[in-house]
């Protein structure tokens, strides 16, 4: 006999195209598709209609909800206080909370350093760049660890940051790294969508951060730091299934090591000198012998 | 200071100043049709968005670019010609009306484009406006790699802003939109009817602000999604004040402003926020501010400005 | 049809202009009813009636503002589609609005121009209306600069602005709404000899006049209105004063009378009362006297600062020099609810306007002026009770019919509006009452209430300045009269033995014991 | 066609008009659900549960009720003496920033309850202040106060931005732009368990008593309400016009930033950026949708945040957009602007003569 479906709720604070939102979604969407849940999910839910929509679903019976609890910190774990039977796995920079708010981080960091040991090999002027949407943790960390990467190949290269200000504007996203191209970059790193945009107008190179970008801009994207939920998911799922507390922090999921995060590369666009150093590279934080730092200090 | 200079200097600075600049010119040029008639269009930062995501639509389902701004522009046509129902005809009062505008059309714009597209990873796109350089003219060092080198609809947002000029200044047409706006009443006694002056005006304005929209998912992007209006609606409305009433004075308005954004953003990565961007942002709303002030005592506002006009009323 | 000077037409002529059985109402209350009127070529028709007779109501018609319920009008024989002032205007209507209809912010080429030219033309002919305006000027003497800005204009200019408007297209017909309105005898004797001009070439002219000399000496013939009916049509020449102000209020005009009286001691004194705005003055170095149980009345042609000279009075305004004096008080600087608590009752110029919130009900308008006072209020609380107590007696007292104290001010009707104003004013009897205007518009029984109410507060000692307009209305009830004329007061001088051909010199600014009968001194 | 003012207002016609231009909202927005394949008359019935149907719904409905209440009233009390207060939002928000600012500490040691009430003050007097410059300018320049109030939201969420990634910065918040949080001794407390809901709505509701009262029985109520229906009439009356005009702001502008004070300290806690989901505009639509009474904004506010909340929830229920939330009820609005309009005047075909 068939196992019934786990009910599985997703609230989004921004539209589901957002490229973190979008991982989330796409990950359930994917467990969905292949039967081991029913899917349900809200978008755009603003921080004052947040809590709500965690007890509505809460209320109708869902047994996980995931979502992000940046916002909603002592809202969301009073939630989860409130319907012990419901797991939540929330993004949030917190701590786990009671028997079953369980947290994760976005640790793409690694991957965004091999992305960083790419650029610094590859640029002709010495100059990279990175647009951000704002400095909270999350973001200040890849930002931190492509310039790491970068640094390690080429010491002396320089790394310009641009915040847009905001999560979701690529249109200023896109001229925040055409201003970085005007003061000299030759590749750039979009933390947030929009950026690869500016460096296929005027033909330099881009690398994508969370989401596979490669397909939306070709010839321009030649690596992307991926991020994967899949992991983060399954594990959750599987824990709540099993009656394990879900309570504890996922993020180590996001790891290279667990599948968490990896890079991903166009062959063909990357010269076969820079990819051997930064494999090495990657072999060695999957097997434990190097660990990318963890820098959450608002990069200048 | 040199680095500031570099950046003044800097070609991308202002190709980037025409760009930025364009939608609002757009919307600017729109508001201030409608508002030369005296019709005040709260509606612009939802006729924005709906231009935005039918242009996008459009063009997304198979259509021309062309098709697309096309769909922008009347789409927010048919918006301003809800706006002018009720307060043209009816005599609402525009602010309320206006803003339930902008609540319904962006609304409604989420709506339609979560129906119409499913929801997919990232947001999908459409091959946008290349920019295009104008033979000859692109060849000019500095001013043809900035002026010359836009995409189709930035040239278009300039010439309509030349366009607007003259017919305002020029034409009977202009003549017949400003008696309007300064006094509807007049404008009738001069066999005029001015309740269709303003719904043209208020329809073709919006219109313009339509294409303000399908600008930012047209061109300065390719992908339609949810706020990315961002304020820039509002922008225009402010625009309009500091501009006197004046389309080029909106053009000079639009491009400072954009100068302003432009230029804050290739400042933060080598000043590394001297001054919180905040301030910069802050600029435009309060310049206006202080334009109203002084233009106010000069009584160019237009003088039947909100100001419903009924036939057969006194 | 006048013989002197409108050409002879053979009879049966279709006539440049008719009106025919033309209805219009608002809501349920006609302003016109089944008026039907013919103009000739060249003829002068002058158009009379009282205040809300109709004759706006029928211009607006005629020019089509307003679309008519029953009834059309023709063009030389040629019927015009209704409501559309354009096609009025092609077809050779022009009008001089009684309100006028100038944007200030245009200039005048651009106030003339709008709409002469096809909508859709690339380009605006400036030189064109330039030249049009220049070959208008010459013809007929109204020479003004094209390129200035209206707001700018004196209101004489402005006149003359709307005046070329008129005759910018190939105009046949010209219709003005009260032109000499803001204008003196002698700058209106300026404009009648224009219009008799423009006749003499063809023109046919209807214009609009509650001045029944004017009437007499412009128009060849003259047609009454009463309560939106046309109720009278006489040739000049075979009328009178008499019969036509008979035929304008319909019936003889029996008004209250002044009893002789012995005025009182100095209520209220004026001294070099000077009012500028913008730098321009309104009212000049203004004195007067009012005394205890006399009526002063105050003459002039609007425009000339007996508003504005009122509005100091009332309170809404504070003199850039000079004094205000009231029972020996300075209250100069006094703002109005304090002047009410001093003594000084008003009657404002616009009731609806000014003298009443139209939405608000009738015990809150009564009240409105005073409520800070302990008899309407406490701590900050209306008192309910007393003020529509007090909102009664005011109606019973003064005959206030159409409502209760809870009825919206704006269904009443503006002559009981009026008496509710002036019985919230008498309430009790002020020292002072200052009455602009106080039966402008009124029917002919309001009239009478209004004034019979006036002499009562004189008998019982109560000053009264009366700006009026209405000469004969002076003249019945002031015991001294004054005019102002560019802001400054006359010497005022008694009533008695004065005519209205005396006060108008004195409304010209020429001063009234210097005409040829002048045997009155101050 | 020309526009007639009816010459009465008949009872069933003012009654009718709400009820038809409801009616004619949640058609359109019927058609919309359509579209997204739910079953409309199953979408009514689950926005109608969504609102009310459970102790979770009709509280959450009522705690967005209670900012709309407030400024609601704000947007009532200045339309009411004819100030075209557009600035609610931002109004709101400096209400907030400054209940922050003064509640995150406690410096004199005040206790709890008095402390909460001054920071109600302080965030009302916010709200106040920031809409007597725009007054001001209108009062001594002539600046229409349109432009200028809507003009200070955005300046003013500028403002909110630069402190909550400045000055005020929550640094227990891990670098999310959002502000220190105010001192627990200092909230409101719940007015029902197990829910968001707070002591807010009673003080909201309280609100609308007490300028229900001003407004009908003071004689400030009556001069403000002159002033509006028609500024000569008023300054004939003596009627202050500058300070009556400057007391309406002062109330309107302190009931907005009332509003925010206490969303921070009944619901939220802290200020950011994302505070308010366009309370400030939001309270104009149910400032007209009450006609701007003071108690009908009370009720006013309950149905437009039970069309939110009730639309919200059956979006999530029966997977139709969520956006059909904010789309019901700007339908609200602009149909009930138009029946407002047809209760007072009517449409006269002019007869083709
Ligand atoms: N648009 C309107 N709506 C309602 N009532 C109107 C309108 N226009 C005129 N009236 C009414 O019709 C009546 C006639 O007005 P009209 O302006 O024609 O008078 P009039 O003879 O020109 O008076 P006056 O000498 O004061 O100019 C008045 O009672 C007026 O209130
Ligand atoms: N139109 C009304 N609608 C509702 N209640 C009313 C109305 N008029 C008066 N009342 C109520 O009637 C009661 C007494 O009326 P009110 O306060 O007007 O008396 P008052 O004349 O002011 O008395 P006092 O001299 O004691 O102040 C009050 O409770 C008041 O609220
Ligand atoms: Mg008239
Ligand atoms: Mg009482």
């Amino acid at each position: 006999a068939q196992t019934p479906k786990m009910k599985v709720a997703g609230v989004h604070a921004s539209p589901v195209e957002n490229a973190w939102n979008s991982r989330l979604h796409g990950a359930m969407q994917k467990a969905a598709e292949d039967g081991l849940i029913d899917y349900v999910f809200s978008e755009g839910v603003s921080a004052g209609d947040y809590p709500r929509a965690l007890r509505e679903y809460a209320e109708g019976g869902a047994q996980l909800i995931v979502g992000e609890a940046y916002a909603v910190e002592a809202e969301a774990r009073q939630v989860a206080a409130d319907y012990p039977d419901t797991a939540f796995l929330m993004g949030s920079s917190g701590e786990p909370a009671g028997e079953n708010f369980g947290t994760f981080g976005t640790w793409n960091h690694e991957a965004a350093y091999l992305a960083g040991m790419l650029a610094g090999q590859m640029t002709k002027t010495g100059t990279i760049g990175s647009v951000g949407a704002i400095p909270i943790p999350e973001v200040n960390m890849v930002i931190n660890a492509f310039r790491a990467g970068a640094m390690e190949v080429k010491p002396d290269v320089k790394h310009l940051v641009g915040f847009i200000g905001t999560f979701f504007d690529p249109p200023k996203a896109r001229e925040a790294g055409l201003a970085q191209i005007d003061a000299g970059a030759d590749i750039l790193y979009g933390e947030r969508i929009g950026t690869a945009d500016a460096a296929k107008d005027r033909g330099v190179k881009a690398v994508g951060n969370m989401v596979d970008y490669t397909p939306r801009y070709p010839d321009t994207v030649f690596a992307n730091a991926i991020w994967n939920f899949d992991p983060l998911l399954r594990l959750a799922m599987a824990d709540k299934a099993a009656g394990t507390p879900t309570a504890k922090n996922y993020t180590p999921l996001s790891l290279m090591k667990q599948g968490g995060n990896d890079i991903l590369f166009v062959d063909s666009m990357v010269p076969a000198e820079a990819l051997a150093v930064m494999e090495a590279k990657r072999k060695a934080i999957k097997d434990g012998s190097f660990t990318v730092p963890i820098d959450t200090a608002e990069p200048k | 200071m040199t680095a500031v200079l570099d950046i003044l200097a800097s070609v991308g600075l202002w190709a980037a100043v025409l760009r930025i600049a364009t939608p609002l010119i757009f919307g600017t040029l729109g508001a201030l049709l409608s508002e030369r008639a005296g019709v005040l269009n709260l509606g612009i930062e939802g006729i924005m968005t709906f231009g935005a995501m039918i242009g996008w639509l459009t063009v997304y389902q198979g259509g021309d670019l062309w098709l697309g701004l096309l769909a922008a522009a009347s789409g927010g046509a048919l918006f301003g010609l809800l706006h002018a129902g009720m307060t043209v005809s009816l005599g609402l009062s525009q602010h309320v009306t206006g803003l339930g505008i902008t609540l319904f059309a962006s609304s409604l714009s989420y709506y339609v484009f979560r129906l119409a597209v499913p929801v997919a990873g990232s947001p999908p796109t459409i091959e946008p406006f290349q920019p295009i350089a104008i033979p000859v003219l692109s060849a000019i060092p500095f001013l043809g790699e900035t002026l010359f080198r836009q995409t189709a609809p930035t040239y278009l947002a300039l010439v309509l802003a030349l366009l607007l000029a003259w017919i305002l200044a020029k034409t009977p047409l202009g003549l017949a939109i400003r008696l309007t706006g300064e006094n509807p009443h007049a404008a009738e006694a001069r066999g005029l009817d001015p309740i269709r002056i303003r719904y043209g005006a208020v329809v073709a304005g919006s219109a313009l602000m339509g294409l303000g929209g399908a600008f930012l998912t047209l061109s300065a992007f390719n992908s339609f999604f949810p706020t990315m209006i961002q304020g820039r609606g509002w922008i225009s409305i402010a625009l309009v004040v500091f501009a006197s009433w004046h389309p080029g004075r909106a053009l000079f308005g639009a491009l400072l402003f954009a100068l302003f954004d432009a230029f804050q953003l290739r400042l933060q990565p080598i000043a590394g926020g001297l001054v919180p961007y905040q301030v910069f942002l802050m600029m435009p709303y309060l310049l206006s501010i202080a334009a109203l002030v002084v233009v106010a005592r000069k009584a160019r506002v237009p003088q039947a400005l909100m100001r419903p006009y009924l036939r057969g009323e006194r | 049809m006048s013989a002197s000077s409108a050409p002879n037409e053979p009879a049966g002529a279709t006539p440049a202009l008719s009106l025919a059985g033309i209805t219009k109402r608002f809501g349920t209350f006609a302003a016109n009813a089944s008026i039907s009127l013919d103009l000739a070529k060249g003829e002068i028709v002058a158009l009379l009636g009282e205040n809300g007779a109709g004759k706006t109501t029928l211009m607006n018609i005629l020019f089509g503002h307003y679309t008519p319920d029953e009834g059309s009008v023709w063009v030389d024989g040629r019927r015009l589609p209704p409501g559309r002032p354009k096609a009025a205007i092609e077809a050779g209507i022009g009008m001089v609005h009684q309100h006028f209809t100038l944007a200030p912010n245009l200039t005048v080429l651009e106030n003339v121009a709008a709409g002469t030219q096809g909508l859709l033309s690339p380009r605006l002919d400036e030189a064109r209306v330039r030249r049009r305006l220049t070959d208008l000027s010459d013809r007929f003497g109204l020479a003004i600069d094209p390129g200035r800005r209206v707001g700018d204009l004196s209101v004489g200019e402005q006149q003359r602005t709307e005046i070329l408007k008129a005759l910018y297209g190939e105009t046949k017909i010209l219709v003005l709404d009260e032109p000499t309105a803001v204008l003196t005898p002698a700058e209106a004797e300026g404009l009648f000899s224009t219009l008799r001009r423009m006749a003499a070439m063809g023109l046919s002219v209807i214009f609009i006049s509650h001045k029944l000399h004017e009437v007499l000496s412009a128009a060849d013939r003259v047609v009454v209105l009463r309560g939106g009916r046309l109720v009278g049509e006489r040739r000049t020449g075979e009328t009178s004063r008499e019969e036509l102000a008979e035929l304008m209020v319909g019936r003889r005009v029996e008004r209250p009378v002044r009893a002789r009286s012995a005025p009182g001691p100095v209520v209220l004194e004026a001294k070099d009362l000077t009012l500028l705005r913008e730098g321009r003055p309104l009212v000049r170095d203004a004195s007067f006297t009012l005394r205890a149980g006399e009526i002063l009345g105050l003459i002039g042609v609007s425009g000339n600062g007996q508003s504005d000279l009122a509005r100091l009075l009332f309170g809404l305004e504070r003199p850039s020099a000079g004094t205000l004096t009231l029972l020996g008080r300075d209250i100069t600087a006094e703002p109005p609810r304090a002047r009410i608590l001093a003594g000084i009752g008003r009657i404002p110029e616009d009731r609806n306007r000014d003298g009443v919130v139209a939405d608000m009900n009738l015990w809150e308008n009564a009240v409105l002026e005073r409520i800070r006072e302990p008899r309407f209020s406490r701590l900050g609380l209306v008192r309910r009770k007393a003020a529509k107590a007090f909102a009664r007696h005011v109606s019973e007292t003064f005959d206030v019919r159409g409502g209760t104290p809870d009825t919206r001010i704006r269904l009443l009707s503006g002559g009981n509006v009026q008496k509710m104003i002036l019985g919230r004013t008498l309430d009790p009897a002020p020292a002072v009452i200052v009455a602009a205007q106080p039966t402008r518009g009124l029917d002919e029984g309001a009239v009478a209430a209004v004034q019979a109410a006036l002499l009562k507060a004189r008998a019982a000692g109560t000053a009264i300045l009366l700006i009026s307009e209405d000469l004969d209305e002076v003249l019945q009830l002031a015991d001294r009269t004054l005019a102002i004329h560019a802001g400054r007061l006359s010497d005022p001088v008694p009533t008695e033995g004065l005519d209205a051909r005396r006060l108008g010199l004195m409304i010209a600014g020429e001063p009234a014991n210097a005409g040829p009968s002048g045997t009155v001194s101050a | 066609m020309i526009v007639e003012r009816r010459a009465s207002r008949p009872l069933a016609l003012v009654l009718l008009a709400p009820v038809a231009a409801i009616a004619a909202a949640l058609c359109l927005s019927g058609i919309l659900i359509a579209l997204a394949g739910a079953p409309v008359l199953e979408a009514f019935g689950r926005i109608a549960t969504g609102a009310f149907g459970s102790r979770l719904s009709a509280t959450e409905t009522l705690l967005r009720a209670c900012p709309l209440i407030l400024t609601g009233l704000a947007a009532a009390v200045a339309f009411r003496a004819r100030v075209w207060n557009i600035g609610g939002e931002g109004q709101l928000y400096l209400g907030a920033l400054a209940t922050v600012a003064l509640g995150f500490s406690n410096p004199l040691g005040l206790p709890g309850p008095l402390l909460t009430v001054l920071l109600m003050a302080a965030g009302a007097l916010a709200g106040a202040l920031l809409l007597l410059g725009p007054l001001a300018l209108r009062l001594r320049f002539g600046v229409d106060e349109v432009v200028t109030t809507l003009l200070l939201n955005f300046v003013v969420l500028l403002v909110v931005s630069l402190m909550v990634e400045g000055p005020l910065k929550d640094p227990l918040a891990f670098g999310w732009p959002r502000s220190v949080p105010v001192l627990a001794d200092a909230t409101l407390p719940k007015i029902v368990a197990r829910s968001r809901l707070h002591l807010g709505l009673l003080l909201a509701i309280g609100a609308a008593l007490l300028v229900w009262f001003i407004q009908s029985r003071s004689t400030f109520g009556l001069e403000s309400r002159a002033t509006g229906l028609s500024p000569e009439g008023a300054s004939f009356a003596g009627v202050p016009l500058r300070r009556t005009l400057l007391k309406v702001g002062f109330l309107s502008g302190g009931l907005a930033g009332l509003a925010g004070a206490i969303e921070v300290l009944g619901n939220r806690l802290y200020v950011s950026t994302d505070l308010s989901p366009g309370f400030g505009y939001a309270g104009i639509v149910v400032a007209m949708l009450a006609g701007l009474n003071p108690l009908g904004a009370v009720l006013a506010a309950i149905f437009a945040a039970a069309m939110f909340v009730g639309s919200d929830s059956m979006g999530r229920a029966l997977g139709v957009p969520s956006f059909i939330a904010d789309v019901t009820v700007s339908l609200c609005l602009l149909t009930m602007l138009v029946a407002l309009f047809f209760s007072t005047y009517r449409l006269r075909r002019e007869r083709p003569a």
